[in-house]
């Protein structure tokens, strides 16, 4: 009976799981997603442990009891951790992987060669390599955004890298090769855990070259590693459930790496192997330029005669988890009739959709959030724009500056607006680890100092001066 | 049927689940984008079937204890993933109530 | 691969192809909706393939006529079904040529 | 080693299609469209052709010799006749479809039981009821449209209609179950044949209550039919390609048909079962209400007057053939500096994007196509509403007449123009068969005539006229 209803409720899921995706397209639907995915999910794991196969119940029980455990606390990170969190869950995904596959072969090895066919010989190993190179990889990239001492933030460079690399990569398909072709000669069950090892240092190596900042777009790449990976363990227990959700999982990890390349204005093998934190490291520190610094009361008064402004927030604010003094400063400014809204550049912040989930957090209507493409033209009309801890997506080198690291990235077009202040601690440089000539210009006023404390004290400002008016 | 037609409906599957793919998530909206992230964590996490399977039958312990670790894993996926994603989205508002929305 | 497995991986295609099909045929453009008729009916005379098989195979006569009908039936729908589609397309211009754009 | 790349190459297929109907979203690319159709078409016959089963090539090749011969005529009909052609093609679709089933069912006869599993039978009966079925309705939805003689246009209605068609759908399924559960018992294969009749007379009487204006949403809905017996014909070869290729067609037609319906207010049952053109016969002629004419010249003087011209072709522009002449029009006014669009309803015609394909093919640029929604707004911005032969699209009363047929349909808001003129030849109601009191308004002009001669005359005047200016 079981046997029968796992496959309509396969089906069933593999629906309700497509909807997850689809509704995820407006706030407005997104939650009916969680519940659709949520559903699907639970559906396919009851039918699964019904299943008549499936006998021994305590460990299962164990597990999914420790599952809730460990993934409860990891759901209440502050938003500031979600990158970690989600290298974190892809190096769980990719390990998951690995040991179902490693566990496939073992039990195939018991049953006798026909269970091992070629093709499922070849399954076997694009998970193993997949599951097991993610899994380390994402560990590293995890450890990298959570800047854990033993792991160097700067990329890790040495002659001939990429081709070690190549070569390693090359070793392991070959190994893997001989296995496909002799899967039960005496010696391959002895090759099986070289494969795996390889996987996992070749995951390491991957990482290690790669600066930290880079490392959101790695995650992406990883995030689609992870859903190839559910895709080969879909081929190897011949579930199509599996290789559905696998590739909805892969095509969402692409095109959030396209997306993130795109709007830096690089490509995959640029971040794979340009190991481009280096900049960082080159360019750093020593300008001469001056900075005219301007007063917390002056800028208030400014902000407060504006009539349209426009607040750019970026990486600083995320640091500083300044998003809630900016609503202070946004319900102020609003008190005043100001029209306040946020230009939100796709790739500020260290994630796709940093910005808006920080705001988000802080109770600020995800209407008054505008995309960079949308304010662009109205940036003229602006009368202050506030930099709160953004740098490279306002930097107008991006424009012009053919040597600049980040040319021909699309920026938000600060600089056209008619006074612009901009929040920063220091003068040391962003991301990029270039100057920002914007911080220069005759219209700029920097106002140095952690964000959550400037903008805390404009609104002290603001509220003790309300009163006057 | 046979061995190799299995494969091939299986790429099948692929493809067309890939085409599913790249048109739904093209579509989600720029806004929700770190959501979007942790809930294909959890759908992916759906490998957890796979495990189940391992970590109940009958095999030898060795096997269930890779099958136990790899569902464990899952798990912890699937539980985190959906409860962060909930969490964020649900901070999304278009009308500002007073109070806060989900702080963390 | 068992007979009942075999049938729920081909609604499983059926499932996903219909997601596919929606999703994109909801983005034809209006303007197009006569050409989206033609051509639709010109792909789903790939059941031409089933008639081919019918048709060449070493089946009885009367069975090879059969398919032999369908084959014809479905060829009329492939040839008039993408050639009318692309007259029709033809027609749609954004800035006007002097002279017609294919009249009939 | 052809069986073996039958495979990749119906995958390839299948993409190529999906793509075929994804640039079919822009008429920038909509060609390109075809040309991914038919590639994948010819790369599935091809690989099919070379299947080694495949021994006798002579009928093959004279079929779809014939297929040629047949197609390219079918292909050149004038665009007024497409919707026939479409029945047609549909009726086709059902053809094959019914055929190789039956074909299938024999050949499974004669290999013994185990190959006619009941899953199997399950559809092949479904197979071929959708086949046969579609192939008699769509016959006589051709006729209809076609306006053959013997084919009654008005909906041929009698008592318990529907309970008579719902019996006979119950007589057949209850003869295919048996078929189902006894494939092989002895009265079987004499039992097969009875299905196919029961089907092919459902068919018709499936019709035969629809009134003629009426048919191009039951054309959407035949082909969503067509596609699902392609579908089934897909489970019955184990075919994945045909099962994909059904899918999008059948989605399409669904798709069509409920736009159809939301445009007309109207729900599928009442398509179906409401016989809806009787509506026609009750309320056609004898309106006692005054018209008010207008001559030539003095339309051609308000028209030479206007800055703004919207024209509303409806079903007459298609019956007259007059959309050359309404070219004409356009560039005589443009030629003035008038700025000329056109108003599309959804609806308008006989046939979803009837009036787009007519306009596209007199050269209109399709820029210049505005859809209802769009146009609606700036109606009374609007000097002169040219209403050619459209009627039921431009009734106000859709939108308070509870009682009207056509009550909450959406409607070209041609009376809120400044001055109407309607050209139609007689004082007969359009496809709803109701009277159209924007034809009473004191602002319209009705120019009584054939579209095409009377347009024939304006363009005329206004050359005529041009000189003097
Ligand atoms: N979003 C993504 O998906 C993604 C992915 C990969 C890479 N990136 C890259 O990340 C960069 C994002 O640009 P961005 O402008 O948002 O950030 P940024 O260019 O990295 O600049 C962040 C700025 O915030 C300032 N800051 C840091 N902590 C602060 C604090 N506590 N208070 C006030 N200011 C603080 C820093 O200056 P001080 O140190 O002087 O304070 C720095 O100038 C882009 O280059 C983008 O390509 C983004
Ligand atoms: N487009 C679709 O997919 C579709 C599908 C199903 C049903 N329909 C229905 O069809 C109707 C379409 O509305 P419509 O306004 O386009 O057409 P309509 O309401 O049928 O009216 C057509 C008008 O054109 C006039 N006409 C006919 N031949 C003419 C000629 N040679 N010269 C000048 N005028 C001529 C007729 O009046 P005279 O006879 O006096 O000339 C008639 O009033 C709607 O009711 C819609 O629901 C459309």
């Amino acid at each position: 009976m079981m046997t029968t209803l796992v496959h309509p409720a396969y089906i069933v899921a593999t629906a309700l799981f497509i909807f997850a995706l689809h509704w995820m397209n407006t706030p407005q639907t997104a939650r009916r997603g969680v519940y659709a995915g949520v559903a699907g999910m639970a559906l396919a794991v009851i039918v699964t442990w019904a299943q008549p196969t499936v006998i021994h119940h305590g460990w299962i029980a164990l597990a999914i009891v420790g599952g809730f455990a460990v993934g409860v606390p990891l759901a209440m990170v502050p938003l500031t951790a979600v990158p970690q969190r989600t290298a974190l869950s892809h190096a769980f995904g990719g390990l998951a992987a690995g040991l179902v596959g490693t566990a496939e072969y073992y039990l195939g090895l018991g049953e006798g060669p026909d269970t091992l066919t070629a093709f499922r010989m070849v399954a076997i190993v694009a998970e193993i390599l997949l599951g097991f190179l993610t899994f380390t990889g994402s560990l590293m990239a995890a450890g990298k955004l959570q800047e854990v001492k033993w792991i160097p933030q700067r990329p890790v460079t040495y002659p001939l890298q990429n081709l070690a690399n190549l070569a390693l990569l090359l070793v392991a398909a070959g190994v893997g090769t001989a296995l496909v072709l002799h899967p039960t000669a005496d010696w391959a069950p002895h090759l099986f855990p070289v494969v795996i090892a390889l996987a996992l240092l070749f995951g390491v190596l991957l990482i290690i070259p790669i600066g930290g900042a880079d490392m959101p777009t790695v995650i992406a790449i990883l995030n689609a590693y992870a859903g190839l990976s559910a895709v080969a363990m879909g081929f190897v227990l011949d579930n199509k459930l599996l290789i559905t959700a696998g590739a909805l999982d892969g095509s969402s990890g692409l095109i959030l790496a396209i997306i993130m390349c795109k709007a830096m204005n690089r490509s995959f093998t640029n971040v794979l192997f340009g190991a481009f934190g280096q900049v960082q490291q080159t360019k750093a520190g020593g300008e001469q330029k001056v900075y005219r610094s301007e007063t917390i009361e002056g800028a208030a008064q400014v902000l407060e005669q504006a009539s349209q402004v426009v607040i750019i927030p970026g990486y600083g604010m995320a640091v500083a988890q300044a998003q809630h003094k900016v609503r202070e400063l946004y319900d102020q400014l609003k008190k005043r009739g100001i029209t306040v809204r946020f230009a939100i550049h796709p790739v500020a912040g260290r994630m796709p959709g940093h910005m808006n989930v920080l705001l988000a957090e802080a109770d600020i209507p995800y209407t008054d959030l505008v995309e960079m493409d949308e304010i662009n033209p109205d940036m003229p009309q602006v009368d202050v724009a506030l930099v709160v801890g953004a740098n490279d997506v306002v930097n107008p080198a991006a424009r012009y500056d053919k040597s600049s690291p980040i040319y021909g990235m699309p920026i938000i077009d600060a600089d056209k607006a008619r006074t612009v202040f901009a929040i920063k601690r220091s003068k040391n440089p962003g991301f990029a680890g270039i100057d920002n000539e914007l911080y220069f210009s005759d219209k700029t006023w920097m106002l140095f100092g952690d964000a959550k404390g400037v903008i805390g004290e404009l609104v002290k400002q603001l509220s003790g001066g309300s009163g006057m008016h | 049927m046979t061995e190799t037609s299995e494969f091939w409906s299986q790429l099948f599957v692929f493809v067309l689940a890939s085409f599913i793919g790249l048109g739904v998530i093209r579509r989600v909206s720029r806004l929700l984008h770190t959501p979007l992230m942790s809930i294909t964590n959890a759908i992916s996490a759906i490998a957890v079937v796979g495990s189940i399977i391992v970590t109940g039958a009958d095999y030898p312990p060795v096997i269930r204890l890779m099958g136990g670790i790899a569902l464990f894993a899952s798990m912890t996926n699937i539980v985190s993933g959906f409860l962060i994603t909930d969490r964020m989205l649900k901070m999304f508002k278009t009308d500002r109530k007073p109070g806060d929305g989900g702080h963390s």
